[in-house]
């Protein structure tokens, strides 16, 4: 169903989807957030691109990285959606890294045939903002913020 | 998601299907080295069909393109949709892969 | 894309959506709370029933019956959805009524070419549980929750 | 949603697309009293492009119903899909209308 933008203004969404540390959800957590940006008539080109690969990325990371796939572990994933911007928080259970000290240019001559490394790159390049800050409360962890504005 | 392997004279077309991302692209490569293997020489991945690919999917691409140059092949792109052309951009993988509009003509490239 | 029923176990999504007191609403707030509803895989004719027709009936009353359509006054939707149930909770912000005062038989001849009093018939009929409480904190309201076991 | 108004013969046919809702209802009552007014009689709803319908959409078939019996029409349904007709059923409203499975047979019992 499209959304019909007359009334975009008034609609504000907030999901929260909590999954083990297994890449398997990934898919399914993406389609969880894009759905409702596809409702509130994100462009089309955020919903192909810019959501799914950003919010892929920062997923893996916190199964990958942080969680190192610890079944005991979990992935909380916010999603706060309006006509004006999309804000995800990925919230993981692993040791606190330095998100400003993994500042690699994936284009640069030296790291262009590299396999890995163009996560947090391709994060900050589809998104307007990338943050991290320490989770509050239980379970501890990073959350890493993503927040795009609707185009 | 799936991958379909089918062979066009001598070169062996993969259709990607859905998504190309952290968790199926162990499948992809799989796939892609048993027909290196297998002697096969020259590749082609299309991706009409697919959705949106991850940085670990660019990642296995750029791997196989590399394991296939060692053993003399060839790996090329097809059909990459807007979306897919600027992930390559952003990524300056567009300079590394040979990327061509359609199916056809990245056949008759090789 | 289909709910892979493997993976089902460990998913849980939460969904709030808040809305202005206005019926042009209601078919996207069904379609962002079907939505994981469908990713969970929950079976075809609950998709296509059950949960659009139950939900729409409680947020038709919250806009009509409870805010009198007052611009001024908002509807919120939670929803708890994962591989056992779905439990939504539709609040508005209208003085307190007593739904067991309303059990009217809608397939009683009486009642039968009526135009309306089938909302809280078919919610009964398509929910496995409806139940209504007070608001707990601002704004005061009613709840109305339903529950469905997902088939 | 939309509602589409065509004639079939003396029959005033009516499709109904996308969901019949509080939120459109109205229009759907307008156009069939609009047509009741300019003296047709006989009157088919075809649901085969319907979703979902909810307690004042149902409302609005049965006051339809009741407005066009007392201008000596009438009004019968068609292509109820597995869900639908469980809604008519719940509600006993099957017994109030006559539904056909398929327009054509809809269209043959006026
Ligand atoms: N959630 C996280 N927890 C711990 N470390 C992380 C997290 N996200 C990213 N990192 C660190 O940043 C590095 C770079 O991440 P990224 O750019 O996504 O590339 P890749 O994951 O392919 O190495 C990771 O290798 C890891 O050391
Ligand atoms: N959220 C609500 N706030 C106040 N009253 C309500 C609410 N929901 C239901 N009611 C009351 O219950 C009655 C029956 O509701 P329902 O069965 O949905 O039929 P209808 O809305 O068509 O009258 C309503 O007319 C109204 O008086």
């Amino acid at each position: 169903m499209a959304a019909s933008p007359t009334n975009d203004a008034g609609l504000r969404v907030s999901l929260e989807v909590e999954i083990p540390s297994d890449v398997a959800y990934i898919e399914r957590v993406v389609e969880l957030i894009r759905h409702p940006c596809a409702e509130l008539a994100y462009n089309a080109h955020q919903l192909a691109l810019n959501v799914p690969v950003a919010l892929s990325e920062a997923i893996s990371n916190a199964i990958l990285r942080a969680n190192n796939e610890d079944p005991g572990k979990r992935v909380f994933v916010r999603a706060d959606v309006d006509a004006l911007r999309l804000v995800v928080d990925v919230q993981d259970e692993g040791e606190p890294f330095d998100i400003d000290d993994n500042i690699r240019d994936a284009t640069d001559p030296d790291n262009i045939e590299r396999e890995d490394g163009r996560g947090l790159f391709l994060m900050r390049a589809l998104m307007d903002r990338v943050e991290r800050f320490d989770a509050n409360g239980a379970p501890a962890g990073n959350v890493v913020r993503l927040i795009l504005t609707r185009a | 998601m799936s991958f379909t392997i089918k062979k066009e004279g001598e070169i062996v077309v993969v259709d990607v299907e859905g998504q190309l991302i952290v968790g199926n692209r162990q499948e992809l490569k799989q796939k892609v080295l048993d027909e290196l293997e297998r002697g096969e020489k020259k590749f082609l991945i299309d991706f009409a069909q697919t959705g949106y690919i991850d940085s670990s999917g660019l990642g296995v691409l750029v791997s196989l393109s590399k394991k296939i140059r060692e053993q003399g092949g060839e790996l090329r792109l097809a059909n990459l949709n807007d979306d897919l052309k600027t992930l390559f951009e952003l990524t300056k993988l567009d300079t590394l892969f040979q990327i061509s509009d359609t199916r056809d003509r990245a056949l008759a490239s090789f």
